[in-house]
């Protein structure tokens, strides 16, 4: 298969296919944990749970006091390869035109050379965060194979667009092609593994901010 | 019918709901939560990070409630949870676990593990999987009225002893009383000096309070070793005899847990409302200070500082009120390093101190707090629950530490305006 | 049967003096991106070389690529190619018709066998055994097994004999392939082929090819679509003058915006240009006069396989090439119903475990006996 | 009649520049300081660069206009210019429709296509021959 065939079935089935995978699982797996519900809570309230889910949805961003200095590069890698990761995927042109496409929002882009360097510490940041999970007792203690599915599920795409931009490794077409595909990886793979935080975090962070909130617990 | 792994199983999955599901979701492993953790800061060992404590839980979770989990299972690509994996979770889930609370934190998803974990204690307590001590400690609470084996005589014994010290009449079973008070069992036979204090105050401040002679102890062994029905069965016991006495309060003395299970797990565990409040001893302090009732003189001048109970201020929600009641009679108070909610645990807590197994341990890992004491150079620590009060005097001793631990009722008593 | 004529001949008696045959040379060398002082040396080899005997075959076409050829008057720099091959068959611009002009190209086949070009134009049917399209009742596929064998280098021009261009798009009623799938496939013999493609492609790509054949006497590198590289070894994109523009992230929205006017890049409005190979943005069209970007219009990437296929003219290069809408609704049922059916099942379970608790007493806790 | 005859004319507009002509000033001057030193200059395609309408006004304001400019008819015309800066030339080749088809700054004495070559010069011997012949 040629490179522009590649870009075509990715820009075509490609793109369907994953997009079908994508929210048949999401929606599954948002689905069945929703429906499990949660019994009333008859201890009286000392404070408001809605008010504390929705303080912790946010201020969880943070991290707890102290804790930047006991796992320094759990934090800050964590923060710069998230934070790197959005801003490249929804603030590079190209990528602000396929969501257009798909959702008929469009919004300012970053230039292109500041989107290259965010890239480029994106990627670093996912090198170091996993060495650190290959080399840190508590990381490599608790990960399994699909922690490193996850990680590469993320690196491939910032890395294929980096090669793309800069028309390394082969031709402009084929690693377009390549990168189009790593996305679609990475869509398959949000509600098959860890990757499906991406949305239920927020439910998480909620329920942990209301139980304490009801006692009037701030977390 | 005996406790079996069928049982076990059949646990877990009455536990999972929305909370626990969610949490599950969303773990990234990130490990975080072993940097919450004593038992891994103390210890060095990923086994004690706080998630992993849930495997069990997480597999029943994975295996019945998820499409994908449930198709591994169909395939056969997945186990299901022996015994024996409970028996090498037991002491990760009893023995290295106090409920503490602090590992839902630091968790950058938001996962509410200690939630969970009290959740995974119901499912390994009806597989039968609990350390004896807890077993035990759950056995005399409900067939002699108390963990430690406290019957109601000792308790009149104490009561008697303190009407003589103070010269007050201490009610008991007193119908209309506003406030009825519980206590712990070691509040009868350790430290037994928190009847007259609270005695002393309570008359000074005018409230009218009483004992029962059907629920005096509040202790919860029920929640520690994570059976509700157990749990259940504990707490009715106070509920019907505040019911009985029609009170407006029930005062949640010095213990940490006791205050979880009767302030915030009480009323779900019977089902309804409770028709009373229930009030911790030292918001209760805070209470009458702020309504001008507490009236102290003289001040502890000496360098002291607090030990928060994780129940009490995480899990529970009471920060402010003991640094009020304690500015009030303590001129040179210094707080730890990570105060309140974000507090260390003493590391008894959650039923580890009723455990014989984890004693090692937990004075193992009493080093962080020793750390946070060596800092400050204090040689009085207070305190406003007795199971910390009885683990913070263990580690001291361990580790050979010349500090003194009060507790914070009887410490205002004593500065009571005569 | 002629005697060899050199290049510089046929130049001197046409009057065509040195100066304007290194003016040629330095254009191609341009055109080649080659260094400009090649021009003299070229110009010297070139005149002392024979004419290329060239057959040109046209099959599924629509006579486009052979109008780009052939579409300036002589004697200008682009009908230099004409003077720097000898064209021995080409059914069009032949004179002869009929009987008279296959018989043409038999002779031609025969007195330059093993040294003839053949030029290919348009794709090949092979459905229903190649009858959609016949020259004299006889398939193009059938011409071609009996031509390819003599010739010395296949050059197939355009995107229809590269790639298999406009009748090969989607639903390819009539099986079209194009010649490097007949070689690949074995159904003529191999040869080495250069694919010109475009639709329709840059003529003095076909007289550099040519000329690159006749100075150096190789063919030139290809790429991995089997296009020489030096017109195909950058994309219309890295060698466009609107460039800049998208580095800057300015880009026209529309075909009559401020954007637009300011020569603005056309990646927004479908250009195709960072995906596309060729080498209109250096040696663009009509005598040099401009190139469709420089016109005001995005690429359409012609030169690349399947650009028929690769959705719309004008939507952008990142968008999707069919709409989503309709699976992604699909998708959306679908979930919401087997996580519904999840879901519910995990509730049933969870109440039957429920309704079958028994109540824990102390009494089920045994505690272990010690030894 | 050519495209440049129409009396329509493409207007760069400011907004259209690229700003790309500093280095090939600076390349220039480098091929000069070369020229002087080894007496082997050397050219430069500006076909071959990115280069914007307004960018060629800018280089060709930046280079001015020199002492000779001449006309060649072969092919079309080509037109060879000395810029202001001696030894830099300009050699724009049209086609004979008058649209330039290659454009080159070439550094030299004297750019080559204005030589005579050996080959023409027969041509011319024998033509002169002829006409001298008695008839």
């Amino acid at each position: 298969m040629t490179g522009v065939e590649l870009l075509n079935w990715a820009r075509g089935p490609g793109l369907q296919i994953a997009l079908v995978v994508f929210i048949v699982g999401v929606a599954i797996r948002f689905i069945e944990m929703w429906l499990l519900g949660k019994s009333p809570d008859f201890a009286e309230a000392r404070g408001s749970a809605a008010a504390g889910g929705w303080r912790t949805l946010f201020t969880r961003s943070l991290p707890m006091p102290g804790a930047l200095k006991r796992a320094p590069l759990v934090f800050l890698g964590g923060y710069v390869f998230h934070i790197g990761f959005f801003i490249t995927f929804l603030f590079y042109a190209p990528h602000i035109l396929f969501l257009r496409a798909v959702t008929g929002f469009s919004w300012p882009a970053l230039p292109a050379y500041l989107i290259d360097v965010i890239g480029l510490v994106s990627i670093a940041a996912l090198v170091a965060v996993l060495v650190h999970r290959l080399t840190d007792p508590v990381r490599r203690f608790l990960s399994r194979t699909g922690d490193y599915v996850a990680w590469a599920a993320t690196f491939l795409p910032l890395l294929t667009g980096y090669f793309a931009y800069h028309r390394l490794v082969t031709d402009y077409t084929t690693m377009l092609a390549l990168h189009v595909l790593s996305f679609e990886l990475l869509l398959v793979l949000i509600p098959l593994t860890k990757l499906m935080h991406t949305f239920t975090f927020a439910v998480s962070r909620w329920y942990n901010g209301a139980i304490a909130g009801r006692k009037g617990v701030k977390v | 019918m005996g406790t079996s792994l069928e049982r076990g199983i059949q646990g877990f999955i009455e536990q999972v709901d929305r909370p626990t599901a969610s949490f599950f979701e969303s773990c990234v492993r990130c490990g975080m939560c072993a940097h919450a953790c004593l038992f891994y800061t103390e210890t060095g060992d990923p086994k004690y990070t706080p998630i992993y404590k849930l495997e069990p839980l997480r597999r029943v979770w994975e295996r019945e409630y998820t499409l994908f989990g449930r198709i591994k299972k169909w395939l056969g690509l997945s186990k299901p949870v022996t015994e024996a994996e409970l028996k090498e979770w037991e002491p990760l889930v009893y023995d290295s676990c106090t409920l503490c609370g602090r590992c839902s934190l630091m968790c950058p998803v938001g996962n509410d593990i200690v939630y969970m974990v009290r959740r995974a204690r119901e499912g390994m307590v009806a597989a039968g999987v609990a350390p004896d001590g807890l077993k035990q400690a759950a056995t005399r609470a409900v067939k002699i009225g108390s963990p430690m084996g406290v019957q109601l005589p000792a308790l009149k014994t104490q009561i008697a002893k303190a009407e003589k010290e103070t010269g007050l009449a201490i009610p008991f079973d007193k119908e209309g009383a506003e406030y009825l008070m519980v206590l712990s069992s070691a509040e009868i036979i350790e430290f037994s000096e928190i009847i007259p204090a609270a005695a002393r105050i309570f008359h000074a401040a005018g409230v009218s309070w009483t004992f029962s002679s059907d629920a005096f102890e509040a202790t919860n062994s029920g929640i520690q070793i994570g059976s509700s029905d157990i749990a259940t069965e504990l707490v009715s016991r106070i509920v019907r005899a505040a019911e009985r006495l029609k009170v407006k309060y029930v005062i949640s003395p010095e213990c940490g847990h006791a205050y979880t299970a009767l302030r915030w797990e009480g009323p779900n565990l019977i089902g309804r409302p409770y028709p009373f409040k229930v009030i911790h001893i030292v918001e209760l302090l805070d209470e009458l200070r702020a309504a001008g009732r507490l009236k102290t003189e003289g001040m502890e001048d000496e360098k002291l500082t607090f030990h928060d109970p994780c129940q009490l201020v995480r899990r529970g929600g009471v920060v402010e009120p003991p640094r009020n009641v304690l500015k009030m009679v303590a001129s040179n108070f210094v707080e730890m390093e990570d105060p309140g909610t974000l507090n260390w645990c003493c590391g008894g807590g959650g039923g580890v101190s009723s455990n014989e197994r984890a004693d090692e341990l937990r004075l193992k890992v009493f080093s962080r707090k020793k750390t946070q004491l060596d800092q400050l150079g204090v040689r009085t620590l207070v305190t406003a629950c007795s199971n910390c009060r009885d683990m913070l005097e263990d580690g001291l001793e361990h580790h050979r530490m010349d500090i003194k631990v009060v507790g914070l009722t009887e410490m205002v008593a004593e500065h009571l305006k005569q | 049967m002629h005697e060899p004529e050199t290049l510089g001949d046929v130049l001197a008696k046409r009057g065509v003096s040195r100066r304007g045959f290194l003016k040629y040379c330095a254009t191609l060398a341009s055109l080649m991106a080659l260094p400009p002082s090649v021009a003299a040396q070229m110009a010297d080899k070139l005149t002392r070389a024979t004419r290329q005997s060239v057959i040109y075959l046209s099959f599924q076409e629509c006579t486009g690529c052979l109008e780009s050829l052939s579409r300036t008057h002589s004697p200008t720099l682009e009908g230099l190619l004409f003077d720097l091959i000898s064209l021995d068959y080409q059914e069009t611009l032949l004179a002869a018709a009929g009987h008279a002009a296959e018989e043409a190209r038999a002779n031609a086949m025969r007195a330059n066998s093993g040294k003839f070009v053949l030029m290919v134009d348009g794709a090949i049917p092979l459905k229903d055994g190649g009858v959609y399209s016949t020259i004299a009742g006889r398939t193009n596929i059938e011409i071609l097994k009996e031509a390819v064998p003599h010739a010395a280098a296949v050059i197939a021009v355009g995107t229809c004999s590269s790639f298999g261009g406009l009748p090969h798009a989607n639903p390819n009623p009539t099986g079209a392939v194009s010649v490097g799938t007949l070689m690949e496939k074995g159904l003529i013999e191999r040869k080495p082929l250069i694919n010109v493609s475009g639709c329709p492609p840059i003529p003095v790509v076909i007289s550099g090819v040519v000329a690159h054949f006749l100075t150096l006497g190789t063919l030139p590198e290809l790429d991995g679509y089997g296009r020489p590289k030096v017109f195909f070894g950058d994309t219309i994109h890295d060698r466009c003058y609107r460039r800049p523009f998208y580095d800057q992230g300015k880009f026209a929205k529309t075909f009559d915006d401020e954007g637009a006017r300011n020569g603005w890049c056309l990646y927004e409005l479908g250009c195709k240009g960072p995906t596309t190979y060729n080498a209109c943005a250096t040696a663009k069209w009509n005598g040099g006069v401009s190139f469709p970007i420089e016109s005001g219009h995005g690429c359409l990437g012609c030169s690349e396989p399947d650009f028929w296929d690769a959705g719309s003219f004008y939507a952008p290069l990142p968008a999707p090439r069919a709409p989503l809408s309709a699976a992604a609704g699909a998708a959306i049922a679908v979930g919401v119903a087997a996580g519904a059916a999840v879901g519910l099942a995990g509730l049933y379970k969870r109440k039957k475990a429920q309704q079958a608790h028994t109540k824990l007493t102390v009494d089920d806790l045994e505690t272990e006996k010690k030894p | 009649m050519s495209l440049r005859d129409i009396a329509v004319r493409v207007e760069a507009s400011p907004a259209s520049r690229i700003g790309g002509i500093r280095p090939i000033l600076h390349e220039i001057r480098t091929l000069l300081a070369a020229l002087i030193d080894t007496g082997r200059g050397g050219s430069i395609d500006l076909r071959s660069l990115p280069l914007s309408p307004a960018d060629f006004e800018a280089l060709d304001a930046a280079l001015g206009e020199g002492e000779v400019r001449a006309t060649i008819r072969a092919l079309g015309e080509t037109r060879v210019t000395e810029t202001a800066i001696h030894g830099v030339w300009r050699v724009t080749h049209c086609n004979d429709g008058g649209e330039a088809v290659a454009d080159l700054i070439e550094v030299c004495d004297a750019p080559e296509i204005l030589k005579t070559h050996a080959a023409d010069a027969r041509v011319g011997l024998a033509k002169l021959r002829t006409r001298l012949e008695p008839g």
